[in-house]
């Protein structure tokens, strides 16, 4: 029984202030894309095609990572792919927020039939496989950044409604809310003020994590051939390119997939440890 | 005899139970309420005590129309409130309040104690001349606590502090009935004294009426003026607090008398334990509910539903042996009186 | 428990149901089956033909009852790609697809299991951080960028394993691998919370005040009430874990209804791919089903409700 | 000799402002046979004292000083293995909520079976039939058809009669019992007091009760103990407390009682709120609430008084000391 000085209580501070740095790091990345790239990404030039990185024998600063079997400067690719796979990846996470918050909480505070329908619905698409409707629907409508935020919204919905809907109910059988109904208060404004504000704290959580499931399912899709088009600068049609060149050139496929691995973790770390922090269980502890 | 200001007759609430499921074909239903006659008098504190499960909560919430009932009657002030819809049924609920037994989950964590205590001024549309952050001092003031509180937030109250916050928030409506659902249960036993008083205090300076819900017998028996013993969603036995207490007529009501834990070492086990669980409310008993359990039981019992019949003064109860048995006095404190300065 | 059984077994053709009208709207979208089907140079009267075998002239709600009807007797159509009907060119991959979904199941559950149970016992230790971090790490990989890696590793540098295909043991090793990864982190995270969670409750408390040592604590106490969540989670995430298939045997060249089910897209051959749908989508619910009674046979609440 | 001896019992928590006192310096003796009331408001402290007896403090928190002896052992300086031997054997214990206390994955019977089959030395034959036994013995009628039930499938009653039983199965020679009766009805709660009274009679064994109750200990306790902010202020015989507490705690609780047999238009109060831990005054932790405080009270923590033989107060003016 030796004490312990309890490490997850300034460990959430660690993962919050390191996930938001990549986070914010991929952020500006994106925004600054043309002033940061070297190289426009789409000039080819094909004298200098498969190059690799400066550190290998054959590399040069020209082109820092090397380039890939179009002779397009890679560092300048990834630069610019982040563009897509952040601006893909969150606006998707946020229509689904608002899509699945909506129908999780009226299900889950009005109960009855209409709860019924939601639910059963959600229940039927959580167990569909969300990136086979979404390939199945890109392969129907074609993959453009418009309809791959679509598809990635509609087909997140689910997740967002179990969540709000389990924490609605248990919200709504809170004593407070009982009071706010004995004082006279009508639905819409025990939704707006005794509710919702409940539920900010674990939406702002999921919502972050979603972010990052969603740049991994637009990064599955470019890599299965069915996201953006090439050649368009996206993380997984990097790696989808690279897969082909494993042989001669494994640097294209790794440096898209790092890349990806660092923003994700960081979306991931930022999340878990907004999650540890706002947790009330964890909060009474301290 | 002093106005009645709430009068309910036969009052039914039946939950259907979920998860009875699509594939059932009896539906289930927790008799909650099963048919209640009352009457509140304004000024009066009724005390309502029973077990858990007896329906007594239900009850409170009918009277403040948190739930719909399921057939009966409640008029307050005069006026039938059981089927009110919309913002009639809104500005009804006003003229109650309810004090809630837990004083930890019935206050929004997020909300500051000024923004808790006069909120339902906000939802009534009805500022405080004084505006709202005076008048929440005020309401603050008015259950002993300090006015800077109310800056803070409910957590960093102790439970006390807490029921006292739900109490200013009760009253902020100037309210006619006041229906208290356990307001001192959860609370220790030196805190539970200084709330009672103030509930005391208060009902004298705004004439209030009171439903005091309680499983606990002592602390009904410092307060109400008359006391209703609830059984499987009846009620058994109502009677003034003295003539409950001294002579009670139910054998329910004597049971739970004689279950009460000594008051003092000197009267320990000198009373028989009431054998047996409650039933359940999704099946009550034929006949009458408490026959599986009372100890004076006889085949009529077990056929014949007695109802609530008057026996003395303002006493009335349903057993239909109640002249048989006959009122039993339960000792309840030691000859002599008690201990302390 | 009987009821219970029955009320799920109600959502199955809800679940179904939803699937068809996704598959027939997907039908609709890509476009007019008589130009797939018929090539340039047909007649008018070859399409007219085609477009009344298709009932395309009539409603659509008629379509789609047809349509229900085809499915519900496996009648998808012919592929373009095999000529035959599209139904048993499907059936025919899914033997390897199950053999692979199987393999990283088994390999995803025992491993996040264990690991999850030996990440709580030592919360807040070395153990516990090494093993939640690296599964949040595994949360953020990209699993077909892991396949990639694996191929680098083992195949083009070790030369231990093939890069892709069929054939023996060593074919399954890295496909089995790349798909337990999709599964592994959330299950070692997903234990871990739940044995926290019951490690706390009151009746292992009891338990130890029997005099029980910790192995009885935790095998007979803690883990038959943490396996639950941990079941209902498995439910959850079968969907994730077909939508893995795909991307895998789409890496590894694996001959099964994932990639399949991708080929048939790029060539439009669209029986194909309803057909795969279906499959997919009764593999999930008969899984669901499955993990429904393994629930009810765990908790005595939900079996004698 | 005392079958449990405790000497300054002493269980800290870790927290913000570092490691805060749950018992602080607790000392008493429990004989054969006895049973000893431990009664004190939320957070004094008693159920901590009773996880520390059969060491299951829960991390971070721990036992930080002090003896505990039990049949002559140092229960503190056992290892592990020893101490799981004591544990379900020589001395059990029961807690409040007996839903949550009873592990819903088990029948009934398996779980009152499992301390013997734990401690060796019986068949599961042997098990089976004491376990019935016991079960029959804590008043549940139909033992032989409860045996196979679930805890979800019966009454709160019902359960405590189950918790009791799989305590008593092995016939320890001390039970604690943490609030057993605080979460069930009046009437089942005089039941189960009456069979804790029958019980201990019958097999000879010591109780310690802890309740915030006072009219369990009147109903059951020999002797009681009061503690109050984590260190016990009084302790006498059950009469004697009821009759002259000497704490002016332990008289304010008695009083603010609502007694049914007098009306009175106030209820007396203790004013004031129980200190929080971490914020404790430095002399006597009640000096605050108390109306005969003085300077004296707030320097140190009082000593202990003793009274009698059998009544002691930790307070530098205990009531009718000086008359």
């Amino acid at each position: 029984m030796a004490t312990r000085r309890s490490g997850p209580r300034f460990g959430h501070r660690i993962k919050i202030g390191l996930g938001a740095a990549i986070v914010l790091g991929a952020v500006l990345m994106a925004i600054l894309a043309p002033l940061l790239a070297p190289h426009d990404p789409y000039r080819q030039d094909l004298l200098a095609r498969l190059q690799p990185p400066v550190w290998a024998e054959q590399g040069a600063w020209k082109h820092p990572l090397g380039t890939d079997n179009y002779g397009r400067d890679l560092l300048s690719r990834l630069i610019y792919g982040s563009r897509l796979s952040i601006m893909v990846g969150v606006s998707a996470a946020l229509l689904s927020a608002v899509l699945g918050s909506v129908l999780g909480m009226l299900a889950g505070y009005k109960g009855g039939w209409l709860q019924q329908v939601i639910m059963r619905f959600a229940d039927a698409h959580l167990a569909f496989p969300e990136i086979l409707l979404a390939i199945l629907i890109v392969a129907a409508v074609g993959g453009s950044a418009l309809n791959l935020i679509l598809v990635l919204g509609v087909s997140g919905w689910m997740v967002y409604a179990r969540v709000m809907y389990n924490l609605t109910r248990a919200v709504r059988e809170r004593p407070f809310i009982e009071a706010a109904v004995s004082h006279g208060a009508s639905d819409a404004y025990i939704l707006a003020r005794h509710v919702f504000p409940q539920l900010v704290p674990v939406l702002t959580v999921v919502c972050t994590l979603q972010v990052a499931q969603m740049i991994l399912q637009e990064t599955a899709l470019s890599f299965l051939g069915l996201g953006l088009p090439p050649p368009t600068a996206t993380w997984g049609n990097m790696l989808a390119e690279g897969r082909d060149r494993l042989w001669v050139a494994p640097w294209i496929a790794n440096f898209a997939g790092l890349a990806i691995i660092l923003v994700v973790w960081g979306i991931n770390m930022l999340g878990n440890g907004l999650r540890e922090h706002l947790d009330p269980k964890a909060k009474e502890r301290r | 005899m002093a106005e009645t200001l709430v009068d309910i007759a036969g009052l039914e609430k039946h939950f259907a139970v979920a998860g009875g499921g699509w594939f059932s074909r009896r539906k289930l239903a927790v008799r909650a309420v099963d048919g209640v006659d009352l009457a509140i008098r304004r000024g009066e504190t009724l005390g309502l005590v029973g077990e858990s499960g007896c329906g007594k909560s239900t009850l409170g919430r009918l009277i403040l129309r948190l739930v719909r009932p399921s057939a009966g009657a409640i008029r307050f002030g005069g006026v039938d409130i059981a089927t009110l819809e919309g913002a009639a049924l809104r500005a009804v609920r006003r003229r109650a309040q309810m004090i809630f037994q837990d004083p930890y989950g019935s206050l929004n964590p997020r909300m500051r104690v000024a923004d808790l205590v006069t909120e339902p001024l906000r939802i009534a549309g009805r500022p405080p001349a004084a505006g709202y952050r005076a008048h929440a001092e005020s309401l603050l003031q008015s259950v002993g606590l300090d006015a800077q509180h109310a800056e803070r937030y409910a957590h960093e109250f102790s439970g006390g502090q807490r029921q006292r916050i739900g109490i200013a928030r009760a009253l902020a409506l100037e309210p006619e009935l006041v229906v208290a659902d356990e307001p001192v249960s959860a609370l220790d036993v030196s805190i539970r004294a200084q709330v009672i008083n103030l509930m005391q205090d208060l009902q004298a300076r705004h004439r209030l009426t009171y439903l005091f819900i309680s499983h606990d017998l002592g602390v009904v028996h410092h307060i109400a003026d008359r006391v209703a013993v609830m059984y499987l969603g009846r009620i058994v036995e109502l009677a003034p607090k003295r003539a409950l207490y001294a002579t009670p007529r139910h054998p329910y009501t004597q049971s739970l008398l004689a279950a009460i834990p000594a008051a003092t070492p000197a009267l320990r086990g000198r009373r028989v334990a009431l054998g047996g669980d409650p039933p359940s409310p999704l099946a009550p008993p034929p006949g009458c509910r408490f026959h599986t359990r009372c100890p004076h039981a006889i085949e009529r019992c077990r056929r014949e539903d007695p109802p609530l019949q008057a026996a003395g003064e303002g006493h009335s109860v349903a057993c239909l042996r109640a002249d048989e048995i006959g009122p039993i006095a339960i000792p309840l404190i030691q000859p002599g009186g008690r201990a302390g300065r | 428990m009987i009821r219970h059984i029955l009320s799920r077994l109600l959502t199955v053709p809800i679940t179904l149901l939803l699937v068809a009208l996704v598959a027939f709207v997907i039908l609709r979208l890509t476009g007019d089956p008589v130009e797939i089907y018929l090539d340039i140079n047909a007649t008018e009267e070859q399409r007219q033909l085609l477009t009344a075998k298709l009932h395309l002239d009539e409603p659509v709600l008629v379509q789609f009852g047809l349509f229900l009807g085809e499915v519900l007797r496996g009648d998808f159509g012919e592929s373009l790609q095999f000529g035959g009907p599209a139904m048993p060119v499907v059936l025919e991959r899914l033997g390897a697809t199950l053999q692979l979904v199987a393999a990283a199941l088994t390999l995803a559950v025992v491993l996040g299991v264990i690991g999850g149970i030996v990440a709580a016992l030592r919360k807040d230790r070395f153990a516990d951080f090494a093993i939640s971090g690296l599964a949040v790490a595994g949360q953020s990989m990209p699993s077909f960028w892991l396949g990639i890696l694996l191929i680098q590793l083992f195949a083009l540098h070790l030369k231990w394993l093939p890069t892709s295909g069929t054939g023996g043991l060593e074919h399954l090793v890295l496909p089995t691998v790349t798909l337990a990864t999709f599964l592994l982190p959330n299950f070692i995270l997903i234990t871990r919370t739940a044995v926290l969670e019951t490690i706390n409750e009151l009746y292992v408390t009891t338990a130890r005040a029997k005099g029980a040592g910790e192995a009885v604590v935790v095998l007979r106490h803690v883990l038959p009430n943490a396996i639950n969540p941990v079941l209902s989670f498995l439910g959850l995430q079968t969907g994730r874990l077909m939508g893995g298939s795909i991307i895998t045997e789409a890496i590894f060249a694996w001959p099964g209804v994932g990639s399949l089910m991708v080929k048939s897209i790029f060539q439009r051959d669209v029986p194909i791919v309803i057909a795969a749908i279906f499959v997919v989508a009764v593999a999930i619910v008969i899984a669901n089903l499955i993990v429904d009674l393994l629930q009810s046979a765990v908790d005595p609440r939900i079996r004698l409700d | 000799m005392a079958l449990l001896e405790v000497e300054g019992l002493r269980t800290v928590f870790p927290s913000q402002e570092g490691e805060v006192s749950a018992v602080e310096g607790a000392s008493f003796s429990l004989s054969e046979g006895e049973v000893l009331g431990l009664v004190g408001e939320s957070g004094s402290g008693k159920s901590v004292t009773a996880f520390s007896l059969m060491r299951l403090v829960q991390a971070p928190g721990r036992i930080a000083a002090g003896s505990v002896r039990f049949e002559g052992r140092d229960l503190l300086s056992l290892d592990e293995r020893e101490m799981r031997k004591l544990r379900g054997r020589r001395m059990s214990m029961i807690f409040q909520e007996p839903l949550s206390s009873l592990n819903p994955v088990w029948t009934v019977g398996q779980q009152v079976m499992e301390p013997m089959l734990l401690h060796g030395g019986v068949t599961r034959r042997e098990a089976r039939e004491r376990a019935l036994a016991m079960l029959a013995r804590v008043g549940i009628a139909d033992a032989a058809r409860r045996f196979n039930d679930y805890p979800h499938q019966l009454s709160g009653g019902l359960r405590q009669r189950v918790m009791i039983a799989l305590a008593l199965v092995c016939e320890p020679k001390l039970l604690i019992a943490d609030e057993p009766t605080s979460a069930l009805d009046v009437t089942i709660q005089a039941q189960i007091l009456e069979l804790l009274r029958d019980l201990q009679r019958e097999l000879g064994m010591a109780i310690l009760m802890i309740t915030h109750d006072l009219g369990v200990v009147a109903e059951i306790a020999d002797r009681v103990n009061v503690m109050y902010a984590g260190r016990i202020v009084e302790s006498a015989p059950v009469e004697t407390l009821f009759r002259a507490p000497a704490h002016p705690y332990s008289a304010g609780l008695l009083q603010s009682v609502p007694d049914m047999g007098e009306e009175r238009e106030r209820l007396p109060t203790i004013r004031g709120i129980v200190p929080r831990p971490g914020e404790m005054p430095p002399g006597c932790a009640f000096a605050p609430r108390c109306p005969y405080a003085d300077a004296a009270c707030t320097v140190a923590p009082p000593p202990v008084h003793t009274l009698t033989d059998d009544h002691a107060a930790a307070c530098v003016r205990p009531l009718g000391a000086h008359g």
